[in-house]
């Protein structure tokens, strides 16, 4: 069988594995948040009912071509994410098509979707959509700063930017994890990611009760089913990303699933426990501490070198 | 420090500034040799006695011609005057009395004065004296016409043919020198004026004739910027 | 052949005889009075012509038939003849142009001007002191005479003011020749100064009156506040021939005598010329009376000419040509200018607008104008040139930083009248009435100023007359100007093709070059195309835009540092022009020419360092430069960094390329920009790694600044072509960092961002700017909602953006991934994370343009727009065939480039056959990453679609808003101040520092101006006073 | 005899200058300037003087005596005094009119035009 198609399907079958382990993780982390305040919370199988309500409904309302095309970009983000992402360490058919980019194209690729997913929803017309962009962009645009300063003093620190040479570089034992190896860098990685996964405390950008779950306000049906589609693979995604670059990645699927969860819960457990931040706040929170400890990160990174 | 001293101080410091000049002064035994010059060839190259005259008209005819240009520049900006206030004439200007006195040694005086000037510029190559010194004292008799009447007006059309038909004889015969070949503008070599006999009335070349015309353009001149000072004048 | 001796006895005959004419002659009076001022110019001219031809030498001509020193001498040489020709021209036009006046007064003011002309020539030909004394003092009288032809109070003032100072000096002046007379025993020039009388004390002092008078003839700042009324007062007409012939004469004496107190003179003629020159101009920056302006301003630029005689000695066979360039450049410009005050009776600089209701004349005041800054192709420019080539080479560098400090600030007021004659407010209907006799003068002279630059370009090494082809076809297009805009389009268009087909040999080979000429020529024709949507005849367009893209083809194909600098000048005033066609934007476009000139300045300083360290004006020169090694290329890169508008010298750009038309904003943004980048890039290859070390390293910062504060501001702008402009400051800050790294990967990085910068700029400002014009409005809040209406502008813009935020697929991501292996590899870890944050910074305002244009809630009054031409969209999308190329095939491009640069760099970047770029650190195969990206979207869509019935589009205002549904568009279009939470938390970071840092400073300049003019008290006393404090300090200084 | 007159000379300069600075009334700044030019044509016609020497007129009684002064000083003495007469009168127009003008001789009326 021709190699390119036997490496497409390989890869279409881990987004399929991604995608039901994103709704899986998402309806448990409901359920554990629910715990947390004392209740019951959703079952388990939630998100799918919820994809074939969405799908199988009847009217379908459109504000117009980008309306129609933003859900798209949005998914093309987070499946593109995955793609250029390798999924488990060291393996060829896993490794997807993370030959075309590295490192530094995941970092920019995260903007696409979220252009997208701007371009159509704020082409609804709503002012609710266009005011949770432009805090998210305002925040991710803070959240860069440590990341990158986090991502630079990995490749400072392993020389490289690709993740195969990333990945190579920790394994044989949980010490030589970056999070080990290079902890500021690290921390300040996941500070930032705390930002990317836009949870509580960073979550004025759908702030569910200010302006009605943000972005998405004017999506539904099969184009919120795509919406949702995305966010379970982006999550996954994100957390692979992290783990990848802190937690030594993953050689089965099995730590995958374990690694992923736990980088996810993390960013969770911290929404749980803080409250939600103001725009500017979040915005000066992140170009502090985190980017001190980055700064830091470079640097003794640098000096180690 | 007041301002009369500042300016007081700021001049002595000028005067500081000259003094040199003043301290290197020593009157002098011997001429400069431009000036011994004059005096030894002086009489043969322009065969006027008087020195100065020949300095004046010949060898430097040239300051001469700008002199009599600054007399007839003087003249014609204060003319400007007469048309400038044209608008702003007073018409009846209240006129003094004039004393019997001086209206009849006015009718005396004035014929002699003028004869006297024209003596003096006629005479410039001999005596002391020339154009400008008669000229002057053709001048200061027409101040005693003006006092001695005030309704007295100067024909500006006499004077001014005076002045332009001087002035243009000066230029022709300065021109007149260069003409003829290897001559030189001004030089007093012209044929038609010899030298004469040193000490005479009719000798010195040109000198005389230029000096006539100078007496003549200058006398008109001052004159007439006496006249534009009386009529431009308004006293009320 | 006439000899010169007739000049004065046609000139005295003449005015002598003008006294028989009455009051009914005045017509043949005046016209002999011409006839005559025509034979003296003949005269003088048919000398000068037999010693251009070499056909005679040098004449003495005596008077009364005697030898100096017993008689007096004039004499007729090269220089003589050339100064008596300029006075006569000069004379006979002025006389033409106060004909009707001068008929008006009468026979006497024919006179007193005709002998005016006189006294100047035998003043530059006598030989003998005391002769001089006399012509000067008719000189004088004859000017205190001409005053009055202007008849009111204050003439008559200024007239008496005069006669005191000029009583008092020549007075000294007197003193000065006796003694020297006394001392010499002899009044000769000649036999004065081969006496040697300086070396006495005394002498000295005489020889000292003498040279101080004759340079307080000049009206040497301060001692002149006489001068300058007289040049407030007179007749312009008058003021013409002061400014242009007596100066003339007057330095021509100065240049005469001198040489009797032997070469300790020269510096502090040096001295004093520059302390008028930047006087004179420092002071005039306050005036608002322009025959006073103009007065400051000949004061000013005949102290320089003074400067240039004292410096003779140092000047050496170059003082001749700098001398006589400087001078006639002031001559002509001077006259002209005077003549054009006497057109327009205007006594405020402010009312000078009613110059635009004639073509014609506005053209020659530019022309004067430039001519005075010295701009190309002017006389002025060439001799400045020398001047601070032979100056800095002669280790006299503070001189030639006061003659650029003068120079710049003449240039302050010289520009803000110039300002105002463009864009003022027209509120008179009254018309000028040009007559002839008036206008043809003025003509004549501008004519030669052209001319005169023509054939100054022998005289100046590195000069071509190649560089005067594009001025040519620009003067063309100027002639043709009644055309209509269409017809003058596609004349610009060819032309242009044909020029850059000329020139493309010159480039060829060379990629770096190559690269920049399609930039600037392609680029250039691509938005001249955009033109066409303009309907009439926009007046005046054309020319200016060749004349810039004519600079940049010089910058670019000059091989010599005189053709760089002569290009760059032309481009400056080019886009000069350009700029202020805008409608608001008068104040933009002068501090853009502000700091441009002050750049070029700089630039000019760099450039004679490398002259002097190398002795040759090849480019090459620039190769390490020996001298001053770190300031040289300190003052070059920030004099190229005033184009690139880096952080500190940015505050120009916003307001003039946002303010610029629609199609000029593309021009000066994508392309003119460039040209900046193509002078740093060149530095920095000649300059290297190893020296510019430091340099290279502060440099770096300033783009990271540069670049996080132009995109910060960019996002907190509410103006559509505002946010365009901050935005190339920002991008502009990534190329300067990027190639401030000095490593192939930061030179390639910057080379992407040079090419993305061009299209995607090009594209967004052509887009913009026509949706500007649509809708009537530059804020993004009044728009919103257009896609419907002009989908295809939408789909340039959406590229455009995508571009520029780097994102995948996309080009600009080509530049995101070059960087961040450049900014590791070169360890400039801090300052890149830096730049990054101001990436993103950028996808924010990127969102706010494409957001508040095109989507969200469409205003009822663009309810039926139209989408924009096809003048402008077929532009725009050849640019984005252009992205996607680069995109599609970034090896392409980038792989040539970078074996360009491995000339210079070591190569870290290779490329496999299969478009995968590899570093030490990274990899990236930008054409995978296109298809797979455009499969999955492909893919993705078509699931959409599957899933997705037939959908039912939905009314403006149907959205889930608060429960209630919105009835105006302005309440619910989120744009204004979008990015609050961000201006909150890091607003502070743009607070206009930098502007109010730049406005003390001009402030103060203002300040300090009016204090020092308050000396001219305006009492004529005072005046004096003055003369004799100046001459007791200039004894206290050269012989005390 | 000569240093009693280049010193009248220089003196009457001096004054003459003090009084061009000092005086408010422009008739006696115009008086100043005849005695600033005086002074001068004084200094050049001692310059001129040769001690015992007579006019330079060579006629019997200045042959007699046979040493003669410089003529040249003293043709330009002739020169500048003339030149003096007409810079004075030109003054005195320009007064005249000032006067018409603003009924006022103080020169400190005159500032029309400054800065």
């Amino acid at each position: 069988m021709d190699y390119s198609i036997q490496k497409f399907l390989w890869t279409l079958l881990g987004l399929f594995i991604v995608l039901n382990w994103g709704f899986l993780m998402g309806s448990t982390m409901r359920r554990i948040g629910a715990r947390l305040a004392g209740r019951v919370g959703v079952p388990i199988y939630q998100p799918w009912i919820d994809m074939i309500k969405m799908i199988s409904l009847r009217t379908y309302l459109s504000h117009g071509v980008l309306y129609y095309i933003g859900p798209v970009f949005r998914l093309v983000g987070g499946i593109g994410m995955f793609l250029f992402m390798p999924v488990l360490v060291g393996s060829e058919i896993w490794s997807n098509y993370s030959f075309s980019g590295d490192l530094i194209l995941l970092l920019y690729f995260q903007s696409f979707g979220m252009l997208g997913m701007a371009l159509g929803a704020s082409e609804s017309g709503s002012p609710n959509a266009t005011i949770g962009i432009s805090r998210g962009l305002a925040q991710f645009a803070a959240v860069e700063v440590p990341m990158t300063l986090a991502v630079i003093a990995i490749a400072i620190q392993h020389h490289t930017f690709s993740f195969s040479e990333i990945l190579d570089a920790q394994q044989g034992g949980f010490m030589n994890w970056t999070l080990f190896t290079n902890p500021l860098a690290s921390i300040a990685g996941m500070l930032a990611m705390l930002g990317a996964m836009s949870h509580s405390p960073f979550n004025l950008v759908k702030a569910p009760n200010e302006i009605p779950i943000g972005p998405p306000t004017e999506y539904h049906s099969s184009f919120l089913s795509v919406l949702r589609t995305n966010s379970a693979i982006i999550h996954v995604v994100e957390a692979a990303l992290f783990m990848n670059l802190f937690f030594g990645g993953a050689d089965t699927w099995f730590m995958y699933i374990i690694k992923t969860f736990f980088v996810y819960f993390i960013s969770v457990f911290i929404g749980m426990v803080f409250p939600r931040f103001k725009i500017e706040d979040s915005v000066r929170w992140f170009l502090k501490w985190p980017t001190v400890i980055g700064i830091i990160a470079v640097l003794v990174a640098a000096y180690w070198k | 420090m007041g301002k009369k001293t500042m300016i007081a101080l700021i001049t002595l410091a000028l005067a500081f500034v000259i003094y040199p000049l003043y301290q290197s002064y020593n009157g002098s035994e011997t001429l400069k040799d431009v000036g011994q010059y004059y005096i030894d060839n002086g009489v043969e190259e322009t065969g006027a006695q008087n020195l100065v005259t020949s300095v004046v008209v010949t060898y430097r005819g040239l300051d001469t011609l700008g002199e009599v240009t600054i007399l007839f520049l003087a003249a014609s900006v204060i003319s400007f005057f007469l048309s400038f206030s044209k608008n702003d004439r007073i018409k009846s200007r209240s006129i003094r009395s004039v004393t019997e006195i001086l209206t009849t040694s006015t009718q005396v005086l004035v014929p002699m004065i003028f004869m006297f000037g024209v003596y003096i510029f006629v005479n410039g190559h001999l005596t002391p004296g020339g154009g400008f010194q008669g000229g002057a004292v053709i001048a200061s008799g027409i101040i005693l016409m003006f006092l001695s009447n005030p309704r007295f007006k100067l024909s500006h059309k006499v004077i001014q043919f005076v002045e332009s038909t001087s002035g243009i004889v000066f230029v022709l015969i300065g021109a007149a020198g260069a003409l003829m070949m290897d001559g030189d503008f001004l030089s007093n070599k012209i044929p038609g004026f010899g030298f004469g006999e040193v000490g005479s009335i009719i000798s010195a070349g040109a000198i005389p004739v230029i000096y006539t015309f100078l007496g003549l353009k200058v006398g008109a001149e001052l004159s007439n910027v006496l006249g534009v000072f009386v009529e431009s004048q308004s006293e009320k | 052949m006439v000899g010169p001796i007739y000049i004065i006895a046609i000139a005295l005959g003449l005015a002598f005889f003008l006294g028989f004419f009455g009051k009914s002659l005045k017509d043949v009076s005046a016209f002999l009075m011409l006839a005559g001022l025509a034979f003296m110019t003949f005269i003088s001219g048919q000398w000068l012509l037999a010693f251009f031809n070499g056909s005679v030498t040098t004449q003495e001509i005596f008077t009364a038939g005697f030898r100096p020193p017993y008689s007096i001498n004039l004499r007729m040489g090269y220089e003589e003849a050339v100064m008596t020709t300029m006075i006569n021209v000069i004379g006979f036009l002025g006389g033409v142009y106060m004909f009707k006046r001068l008929k008006e007064v009468g026979n006497s003011a024919m006179s007193v001007f005709i002998v005016l002309i006189m006294s100047l020539n035998v003043i530059v030909m006598t030989r003998d002191l005391f002769n001089l004394f006399v012509f000067v003092e008719i000189g004088s009288i004859a000017t205190a005479g001409m005053i009055i032809l202007e008849k009111n109070s204050k003439s008559l003032q200024a007239g008496l003011k005069y006669l005191m100072a000029t009583g008092v000096i020549s007075g000294l002046l007197l003193i000065g020749i006796i003694f020297a007379y006394y001392f010499a025993g002899s009044l000769n020039i000649d036999g004065i100064i081969t006496a040697h009388v300086g070396v006495t004390k005394a002498g000295a002092v005489a020889v000292f009156l003498i040279i101080a008078v004759l340079v307080l003839e000049l009206k040497p700042f301060p001692a002149n506040g006489w001068g300058l009324d007289v040049y407030q007062s007179a007749k312009p007409g008058f003021g013409a021939i002061v400014s242009a012939a007596t100066a003339t004469a007057g330095l021509y004496v100065l240049y005469k005598v001198l040489p009797m107190g032997g070469e300790t003179w020269y510096p502090y003629i040096v001295l004093i010329g520059l302390i008028t020159f930047v006087g004179s101009n420092l002071v005039g920056t306050r005036q608002k009376d322009a025959n006073r302006l103009l007065g400051y301003s000949s004061i000013g630029q005949i102290g320089l000419v003074m400067t240039v005689i004292g410096l003779q000695p140092i000047l050496g066979s170059k003082f001749s040509f700098i001398a006589f360039a400087l001078l006639l450049n002031h001559y002509l410009a001077k006259a002209g200018l005077f003549w054009l005050s006497g057109i327009i009776k205007k006594e405020k600089i402010s009312d000078w607008y009613v110059l635009r209701k004639n073509k014609a004349l506005l053209i020659l005041f530019v022309i004067f104008i430039f001519a005075l800054i010295g701009f190309p192709p002017f006389p002025s420019f060439f001799g400045k040139y020398e001047l601070i080539m032979s100056l800095v080479s002669t280790e006299n560098i503070w001189i030639a930083v006061l003659i650029l400090l003068g120079s710049f600030a003449e240039g302050i007021y010289m520009f803000k009248w110039l300002g105002d004659v463009l864009k003022d407010e027209d509120q008179t209907e009254e018309s000028l009435n040009i007559s002839w006799n008036k206008f043809i003068p003025i003509v004549i002279v501008g004519v030669s100023l052209l001319a005169a630059g023509f054939y100054s370009t022998p005289y100046v090494e590195g000069a071509h007359y190649f560089y005067f082809i594009p001025l040519g076809f620009i003067v063309f297009m100027g002639l043709i100007d009644f055309l209509p805009a269409y017809v003058k389009n596609t004349l610009s268009i060819a032309g242009m093709t044909y020029y850059s087909y000329i020139i493309y040999p010159l480039v060829e080979g060379d990629l770096m070059r190559t690269i920049f000429f399609v930039i600037f020529m392609i680029g250039g024709i691509l938005t001249l195309i955009v033109g066409y949507n303009k309907k009439g005849k926009r007046e005046g367009f054309y020319p200016v835009a060749l004349m810039m893209y004519a600079g940049l083809a010089t910058i670019l194909t000059s091989d010599s540092m005189f053709g760089f600098f002569f290009g760059w000048e032309l481009m400056t005033a080019g886009s000069y022009f350009l700029i202020i066609r805008g409608k608001r934007s008068k104040p933009h476009a002068y501090s853009y020419m502000l700091f441009s000139v002050a750049g070029a300045y700089l630039i000019l300083l760099g450039f004679a360092f490398a002259y002097t360290s190398a002795g040759t004006q090849d480019l090459i020169a620039l190769k390490d430069i020996a001298v001053y090694t770190t300031l040289a290329y300190t003052l070059l890169a920030v004099g190229f960094m005033t184009k690139t508008a880096s952080l500190g010298l940015h505050i120009w750009l916003p307001g003039a390329h946002g303010e610029a038309e629609s199609d000029v904003s593309p021009m000066v943004s994508a392309i003119l920009l460039k040209a900046g980048v193509f002078g740093l890039m060149l530095l920095f290859l000649y300059m290297g790694q190893q020296t510019g070390e430091t340099l290279l390293f502060v440099l770096g910062w300033v783009g990271a600044f540069t670049a996080l504060v132009g995109n910060l501001a960019a996002v907190f702008q509410e103006d559509a072509k505002r946010l365009l402009a901050y935005s190339s400051i920002g991008q502009l800050g990534y190329i300067l960092f990027a190639i401030a790294m000095m490593t192939q990967l930061g030179w390639l990085a910057g080379f992407t961002y040079v090419i993305n910068h061009f299209l995607f700029k090009a594209i967004l400002f052509i887009v913009v700017g026509g949706i500007v014009v649509r809708t009537g409005t530059h804020n993004l809040y009044q728009m919103g909602g257009l896609l419907k209406k002009m989908p295809f502008s939408f789909v340039a813009v959406l590229i455009g953006i995508i571009t520029l935020a780097g994102i995948p697929p996309l080009s600009g991501f080509a530049g995101k991934w070059l960087f961040y292996n450049a900014v590791v590899l070169k360890g400039w870890y801090i300052q890149g994370v830096i730049v990054f944050f101001a990436g993103s910074i950028a996808f924010m305002y990127a969102f706010k343009l494409i957001h508040s244009i095109f989507l969200g809630q469409l205003k009822d009054n663009h309810r039926n727009i139209k989408e924009l031409s096809p003048a402008i969209l077929i532009p725009a999308y050849i640019l984005i065939g252009g992205i996607i190329y680069f995109s599609a095939y970034p090896q392409n491009v980038l792989e040539p480039i970078g074996n360009m640069l491995s000339a210079y760099f070591p190569a870290t970047v290779d490329w496999s056959g299969d478009g995968l770029a590899t570093t030490v650190l990274s990899y990236w195969n930008g054409n995978a990453v296109l298809i797979i990206i455009v499969t999955t979207f492909i893919l993705v869509l078509a699931y959409l679609k599957l899933i997705t019935g037939k959908t039912t589009k939905l009314e403006q205002f149907n959205i889930a808003y608060s429960a209630e549904r919105p009835f105006r568009p302005e309440t619910t279009h989120v744009s204004y101040n979008m990015f609050a939470g961000l201006n909150k938390a890091i607003g502070f970071l743009i607070a206009p520092g930098i502007t109010r840092f730049w406005k003390n400073i001009s402030d103060m300049v203002l300040d300090l101006a009016g204090f020092i003019r308050r000396l001219y008290s305006g009492n004529g006393q005072v005046y004096a006073v003055h003369i004799i404090i100046y001459i007791v300090i200039f004894y206290f200084i050269s012989l005390g | 005899m000569e240093y009693i007159i280049i010193t009248i000379g220089f003196a009457l300069t001096i004054f003459g200058l003090y009084g061009i600075l000092s005086q408010k009334n422009m008739i006696k700044i115009i008086i100043g300037f005849s005695l600033f030019t005086t002074g001068i044509n004084i200094v050049m016609v001692a310059i001129g003087f040769i001690r015992g020497g007579t006019a330079p007129i060579l006629d019997e009684a200045g042959k007699e005596i046979g040493k003669y002064v410089d003529p040249l000083p003293q043709a330009l003495v002739l020169t500048s005094i003339v030149i003096g007469l007409g810079v004075t009168a030109l003054m005195l127009a320009y007064v005249m009119k000032l006067y018409q003008d603003k009924k006022s001789l103080n020169i400190n009326d005159y500032k029309d035009l400054k800065w």
